[in-house]
């Protein structure tokens, strides 16, 4: 991928996806249908897994289509359903109209500052080298054993920490999903 | 330290008897031990091993035992003394015991005396114990002082105390505490001792509170009545007052003077400027001292209360010894005192004032007890009259002769009352036992106490040749040459000059003298002459006391009868001149000499017309009561109507008490309640700042937890909120 | 003695083994608990004997300090240091000099009265009170001991929490109240000490930046200009202040008091209160001496003391209830420590650790008594009482002499102290001294009226007529107090001597290094 | 292609907010937040390009983290339905205290 024609090639399916996922995150936002909103952020999920893939990180992509896309939010469409929440209620869930002005400028704001804080170079991490680094470079990056490396080394505990995580949120998802006889 | 002596190092007195001047507090320590365990051992029941198990087992196991505990609780109902026919089961060995001690160490002062005498002693026996506070620079040790003036306070606390010690055996031999009086009465002599013969002022200040405490414990003796143990409270609450004043003077003089010990007060205080104001300012506080323990104004008030204790204890407590520390301390301090002109006047002014007001009180008392206490602090007010005026040693024969009278005269009254007590016990009348509107004519059933209580009453009036007469005398004497020259006549007195204030002294003392003569000889009429008031059924049971109590009171008669040999003034050569101004020399002679200045001996004849005076002044005292009053016009107390007008004011002593009570002490009370106590404490630091500082955090939770709407989406707001103004802060910060 | 100790090499255990043996105590009484379950109460007897045991096995062995200590040396006696958090230059360290020394022997004989005081009181959840009472133990001496700022500070804060519990237990009716108000008062001060104690920490740094709690060097090495030294001082005063109590802090104490049980009381009256003027004497007064030689500095705490102490001692005057009079009596007597340390003559610093002592002795028997007779009676309201002497005859002896000695009669040990202080300070602060001299009489005027209303006066209460006299036990925890108030009065000389030496360099260090404040005569008089 | 990644992790990100922001639906609200998860870990990814694998590493734990989150979220969602027959948020003040 590093042959002289790829910039045009790749820049154009990077915009693409990125486009992509951008309109269904705000068709995601405002639809008014549970259902409709869940489908579209599937689709947002789907073009982020296409721009991972772009970006050299192929592992992290497929994880973001198996996990996200289809563990996840079908998780979420099976409880939007269970609960026949799918018909969009007489009234909006949508506040008002101020409330969304205002909430729009929240987010403009944030994205100001966001890149504002860039610019100003506030987090020297954003001093961003020019040049990427080898790994990066040499196209190994996304392949599975660079993650898999410090993810048993440095982070093992960390890992085995989350495995913890997991059984902690099933057995919590089992006992408050649970029927208890008890209740009120 | 730099002048102590140990005995090694040669003081005459170092091989003698005198060595062993530590075993004189022992002993009488050692009978309060042995009677203290008797008293506890005779009284105290072993609770059970879990106290908190319930009374039950303990009901069943009361009333088997049979006790005499009971006796206590219904013994003590009404009145002191009730006496119970049953003795106490240790009476015998108590009776060994307690007065034991005292004649063991009597014995031993005569010896001591006798071994002082023998040898020419300028300097005082200074025999260290140990260490007691060493700190510092300051260095006080537990040492003991044998010198001539603590010999005479040795002898007389010993010699009267065995006396009345001997005379407790009888006037207390049913009573249930019996023991525990003894354990008192040994334990204040122990203190006593201590008080007279430390070597440095701390050491006589444990003497010093030492006494007062066996004075509160021995007023609320019976402690089952409510009166009794109040008066005990107010004689050591009151006597702490004077403390403090003796602790300032304490403080005072080694933050100035730089020692504490007597050894080198002399040389010590020569730093300090003659009259000056730190001088003087340790002398009256010294002197504040002094009006607490012996009851001069303004702090008199406790003694006429402290007669709720046994007779005997105010024979020895409250007449001969205890109230005369306060003498003792100033001619002990004679040469602090003779530094300060002022504060020398101020003793004598008050201790004129005191016996004027107290003699004035003692003509309307009722209380047989009373007006000996009156007259007491009258009498004490002489005293400090003397020492004031710079007559150390003419206080200290005063002190001696009034031993002997007043411990007369109070013992003479406990057996008074203890037949009183008797009669009213076997016909079981609750009446009073000790106001003299219930007695009368006693005479004629106690012939030997009248005649002795008679001896003593001529004394303290002051009719020649009686002992007080020779010492009231030589205080009056010397307060006449003393406004003429000398020191004292020179200075002045907030202003006023000094031979005015001496003379105005002066003048007082021969009415109080006068006034002492009527109310001792109203005293003596009531008691003794004239018709029995005591009831009909009563008086077939009144009769002598048994010979252990009238034997002692023989001795204090002979003392009081010939006790003004010991100094006879050079007018009167009927015997040895001056034996104890000769004896106390080392002790008091540079301070006298400083105060008698340049001035000469009075003119020999005015000193006959002086004593003249002073004669036909107690001769028409005597008279004028004897001419006035009416015993056969009393009637029982019960009887008795409310006095008017100013007699009134004389019987309620001027409402000192009250003021007293009114002035400070209520007031005080109410402050801290309401002012400190709930205002400050509750009100202000656990109101406002305590309850106050958790109430403003509970309201600011209040106003948090109005924030916790529970809604998420509310939070949601919140915190985006709070994230754009982080990261605003941190982007414009740059 | 000496060469006994030496061949045992006394010196090199005792301190860690008095801090651990309370400790591992309390875990072993706290597993006993647990191993014996619900019915853990059913085994008090032995459990008491146990505990009991151990507090005497402690009380034994720190005996030996009164001969092992060289209370003459500068240096730290029986010293023992091992690191503990390195990186933040935290050592264990602890060492004693003739001042901690006596403090420490107080409180290790003063325990095990506390534990027979409660002997038959303590009735429930028996295990975790003993515990606490071992923890707490480890946690007072460890506050004498330590050498090290944190490592005070740990112990300090180590003895808060088993008392706070102690009172909210086992405690009275408003007990909650009480036990809150102790450790939030305590908590508030203490906060603001940590504060200061990282600031020194960091202050006393060596070169390459490491910070050093280590007292003797803070106290060496800790540049401090005049304006750290006022807050500082500010700080760890506050703290101390609130421990001591002085006015105005001192509300916690009658509440605490009041609720805690008779141990608690103890505890709390014979040697927590001590830690405050310790503190004082140990960290306030020699780390930061420009600030308390600073005048108006010197005379607010002096005016706070001896309004302390005429205050506390008018308020008690009017108590109703009998353990708030003694611990409004505790302020008035601290007020007297306060006013002899802030004198500063070798009189007034000997006298308030004399006082120190005495309290403790005196204050601690004052309140086993209140509990015996609580024991029985289930009230402390004086008015409930009256005429006790009679069925009590014992009882009332001995509560007269240890009244006496908290009056400060000569001859008992509060004499002594109270004398000292006075005297001392009288050359340095005369007129404070005069009115501190006061509380003679209002001393004698609580304590004597409390115990007329007490023991004498009629017997009327049907009541009172059954109280049963004490038992041996309770006569034999009284009579080492009796014994050692009779004896630190007529023959104080020895305790004093221990505390001469430590007492005297304090004097000389603050006076030396706070002239700047103006020492005034006072400095040629220490030699 | 950094920075354009890096704008559109913050667009979506800021989306996510302005969905957080604006509904009630307890459903939504939550994938609004799974949203803004997946706008950090495009983050992630874009910058491991520059830092190495790291990064990527961390957009698996976040993945794991979001899953956790789903059920126990989901969960409660069920349990607070079942409750009160509603997932609008608006009537749902449990954490009232």
């Amino acid at each position: 991928m590093q042959n002289e024609f790829v910039p045009l090639f790749y820049g154009f399916h990077f915009y693409l996806f990125g486009l992509i996922a951008l309109a269904s995150a705000i068709l995601f936002v405002t639809r008014k249908s549970p259902v409709a909103a869940a489908l579209w952020l599937v689709q947002t999920m789907f073009a982020l897994a296409a721009l991972y893939i772009m970006m050299d990180a192929q592992f992290v992509g497929v994880m973001q289509i198996l996990v996200y896309a289809g563990a996840i939010m079908v998780v979420f469409l099976f409880v939007i359903m269970l609960l026949n929440l799918g018909h969009p209620d007489e009234i909006s869930d949508i506040r008002g109209t101020w409330g969304r002005v205002i909430a729009g400028l929240f987010g403009i704001a944030l994205l100001a500052e966001v890149g504002a804080a860039s610019r100003n170079a506030l987090v020297p991490a954003l001093q961003l080298p020019q040049a990427p680094t080898d790994g990066a470079i040499n196209g190994t990056a996304g392949v599975i054993g660079p993650i898999a490396g410090p993810m048993f080394k440095e982070y093992l505990l960390a890992f085995e920490l989350t495995s913890v995580l997991l059984l902690v949120a099933v057995i919590g998802a089992v006992v408050l999903g649970k029927k208890s006889s008890n209740a009120r | 330290m730099m002048n102590a002596q140990l005995p090694e190092t040669g003081h005459p007195l170092a091989d003698t008897v005198a060595r062993f001047v530590w075993l004189l507090p022992l002993l009488p320590l050692l009978g309060f031990v042995i009677n203290g365990a008797l008293a506890l051992g005779a009284v105290a029941k072993i609770g059970p091993d879990d106290p908190s198990a319930g009374h039950d087992h303990h009901d069943a196991h009361d009333h088997g035992s049979g006790h005499d505990d009971h006796g206590h609780g219904h013994g003590h109902g009404h009145g002191h003394g009730d006496h119970h026919p049953v003795r106490h089961e240790y009476a015998g060995i108590v009776s060994l015991v307690g007065p034991g001690v005292l004649l063991a160490t009597f014995g031993l002062a005569v010896a001591m005396f006798l071994a002082m005498r023998g040898v020419n002693m300028e300097e005082p026996f200074v025999l260290q114990l140990f260490r007691w506070m060493p700190v510092g620079d300051l260095k006080i040790n537990a040492a003991f002082q044998l010198d001539q003036l603590s010999m005479v306070m040795v002898l007389i606390i010993t010699g009267i105390g065995s006396l009345i010690h001997i005379f407790s055996v009888g006037y207390m031999q049913d009573d249930p505490g019996y023991p525990r009086y003894f354990a008192y009465l040994n334990l204040f002599v122990f203190f006593m001792l201590l008080l007279v013969l430390g070597a440095n002022y701390p050491l006589m200040f444990v003497g010093w509170e030492g006494v007062g405490l066996c004075s509160y414990l021995l007023i609320g003796f019976w402690f089952s009545e409510e009166a009794n143990a109040n008066a005990g409270k107010k004689a050591f609450i009151v006597n702490r007052i004077g403390d403090f004043g003796f602790l300032v003077a304490m403080f005072m003089l080694f933050a100035n003077v730089g020692t504490l010990d007597y050894a080198n007060m002399a040389e010590a205080a020569q730093k300090l400027p003659m009259g000056g104001a730190v001088i003087t300012a340790i002398c009256l506080f010294f002197f504040l001292g002094c009006t607490g323990k012996s009851a001069q104004i303004p702090l008199y008030v406790w003694l006429p209360d402290a007669m709720a204790g046994p007779t005997p204890v105010s024979a020895l407590i409250h007449a001969a010894t205890m109230v005369t520390a306060g003498v003792y301390l100033i001619a002990r301090s004679s040469i602090l005192f003779s530094m300060a002109p002022v504060a020398s006047l101020t003793v004598a002014l008050v201790g004129g004032l005191t016996a004027l007001f107290a003699a004035t009180i003692g003509l309307k008392q009722w209380d047989i007890k009373k007006v000996l206490a009156y007259s007491t602090v009258s009498q004490l007010g002489y005293m400090f009259v003397g020492v004031g005026v710079g007559a150390y040693t003419a206080g200290v024969f005063h002190l001696m002769t009034h031993a002997f009278f007043k411990a007369l005269l109070f013992l003479g009254s406990g057996s008074v009352i203890f037949a009183m007590h008797r009669a009213y016990h076997a016909t079981h009348n609750h009446d009073d036992a000790q106001d003299m509107r219930n007695m009368g004519g006693l005479k004629k059933f106690m012939p030997v106490t009248w005649g002795l209580m008679w001896i003593a009453t001529l004394a303290i009036a002051g009719i020649p040749p009686f002992a007080g007469f020779f010492s009231k005398d030589e205080i009056l004497g010397t307060v006449f040459a003393r406004a003429n020259a000398g020191p004292l006549s020179t200075a002045t007195l907030l202003g006023v000059p000094g031979h005015v204030v001496l003379l105005t002294v002066y003048v007082i003392g021969l009415a109080s003298a006068l006034l002492t003569a009527i109310y001792m000889t109203r005293m003596m009429m009531y008691t003794f002459h004239g018709p029995n008031r005591t009831g009909e059924a009563e008086r077939s049971h009144l009769a002598e006391a048994p010979w252990i109590m009238t034997g002692p009171l023989v001795v204090l008669g002979l003392l009081s009868a010939f006790g003004g040999w010991l100094n006879l003034p050079e007018l009167l050569p009927i015997g040895p001149i001056g034996t104890l101004e000769h004896w106390l020399e080392p002790v008091v002679g540079v301070a006298t000499a400083r105060m008698a200045g340049s001035g000469e001996h009075v003119a020999v004849d005015t000193e006959w017309v002086l004593i003249g005076v002073a004669v036909a002044i107690a001769v028409i005292g005597m008279s004028v009561a004897f001419a006035r009053l009416k015993p056969a016009a009393l009637v029982q107390k019960s009887a008795s109507p409310a006095s008017e007008g100013f007699a009134k004011v004389l019987e309620h002593k001027y409402y000192v008490d009250e003021f007293y009570d009114d002035a400070i002490v209520q007031p005080v009370k109410g402050i801290s309640t309401t002012v400190l106590w709930k205002g400050v404490d509750a009100g202000i630091i656990d109101g406002l700042f305590v309850n106050g500082s958790a109430a403003f955090t509970r309201a600011l939770g209040w106003m948090g937890a109005q924030l916790q709407t529970g809604q998420v989406g509310t939070y949601a707001w919140v915190l985006v909120i709070g994230v754009l103004a982080l990261l605003g802060a941190f982007t414009s910060g740059r | 003695m000496n060469s006994f100790l030496d061949s045992i090499g006394y010196n090199n255990w005792i301190l860690p083994v008095l801090l651990l043996l309370p400790l591992a105590g309390a875990l072993v009484v706290a597993a006993l608990g647990m191993a014996a379950g619900k019915g853990a109460d059913r085994k008090t007897p032995e459990l008491r004997r146990l505990v009991l045991g151990i507090f005497t096995l402690e009380a034994v062995l720190s005996l030996g300090m009164w001969w092992s200590v060289n209370v003459g040396s500068a240096d730290w006696q029986a010293g023992f240091a091992v690191p503990w958090i390195p990186a933040w230059g935290i050592r264990f360290a602890v060492g004693v000099d003739g001042i901690s020394m006596t403090l420490i022997l107080l409180t290790t004989l003063i325990m095990p009265l506390a534990v027979l005081g409660g002997w038959t009181s303590i009735r429930e959840k028996v295990h975790s009170y003993y515990a606490l009472l071992m923890v707490l133990t480890t946690g007072m001496l460890g506050v004498f001991m330590a050498l090290d700022l944190m490592l005070f500070f740990v112990m300090w804060e180590l003895m808060l929490v088993p008392m706070y519990l102690i009172i909210g237990v086992w405690g009275g009716q408003r007990r909650l109240y009480a036990s809150l108000k102790f450790f939030l008062y305590t908590m508030t001060g203490s906060m603001l000490m940590l504060v200061g104690i990282i600031y020194l920490g960091t202050q006393a740094a060596d070169i390459a930046g490491h910070p050093s709690f280590a007292y003797d060097q803070i106290l060496h090495n800790a540049q401090l200009s005049p304006a750290a030294q006022l807050w500082l001082f500010g700080a760890f005063a506050l703290a101390f202040a609130v421990k001591v109590p002085m006015f105005p802090f001192h509300t916690w104490l009658p509440d605490a008091h009041v609720e805690a049980p008779t141990a608690g009381s103890v505890i709390l009256a014979a040697i927590m209160l001590k830690m405050g003027t310790f503190g004082f004497l140990r960290y306030a007064l020699p780390l930061f001496p420009s600030a308390a030689m600073n005048p108006t500095v010197r005379a607010l705490i002096l005016t706070l003391a001896v309004v302390g102490i005429v205050y506390g001692a008018l308020v008690a005057l009017v108590q109703p209830d009998f353990k708030k009079l003694v611990a409004y009596s505790s302020v008035s007597h601290l007020g007297f420590v306060m006013l002899g340390i802030f004198a500063l003559t070798p009189q007034s610093v000997q006298g308030a650790l004399m006082v120190n002592l005495s309290h403790g002795v005196s204050t601690g028997a004052l309140f086993l008594m209140i509990g015996m007779v609580y024991e029985r009676r289930h009230t402390r309201l004086i008015a409930d009482y009256g005429g006790i002497a009679k069925v009590m005859p014992v009882f009332a002896t001995l509560l007269t002499v240890v009244c006496l000695s908290s009056i400060g009669v000569p001859g008992t040990n509060g004499f002594i102290g109270e004398f000292l202080v006075l005297i001392g300070a009288f050359r340095s602060q005369p007129v404070y001294a005069v009115i501190a001299a006061t509380a003679v009489i209002f001393a004698a005027a609580y304590l004597l009226w409390a115990l007329q209303r007490i023991i004498y006066n009629p017997l009327t209460k049907p009541e009172n007529e059954r109280l049963q006299d004490l038992n041996w036990r309770e006569i034999g925890l009284l009579i080492p107090l009796i014994a050692a108030i009779i004896w630190m009065g007529v023959y104080p000389a020895p305790v004093l001597e221990k505390t001469s030496a430590a007492a005297n360099r304090l004097i000389t260090h603050v006076h030396q290094a706070g002239n700047m404040a103006g020492a005034g005569m006072m400095g040629e008089e220490i030699k | 292609m950094l920075a354009e990644s890096l704008a559109l992790s913050a667009a979506l990100f800021a989306i996510g907010v302005v969905g957080v922001l604006t509904r009630r639906n307890a459903m939504i609200v939550f994938m609004c937040v799974e949203l803004m998860l997946n706008a950090v870990n495009l983050s992630f990814v874009a910058l491991s390009r520059l830092y190495g694998a790291t990064g990527q590493v961390f957009v698996i734990f976040v993945m794991t983290v979001a899953a956790a989150e789903a059920a126990v979220g989901l969960a409660i969602v069920i349990a607070i339905f079942r409750h009160k027959k509603t997932v609008d948020l608006q009537n749902i003040n449990l954490l009232r205290g």
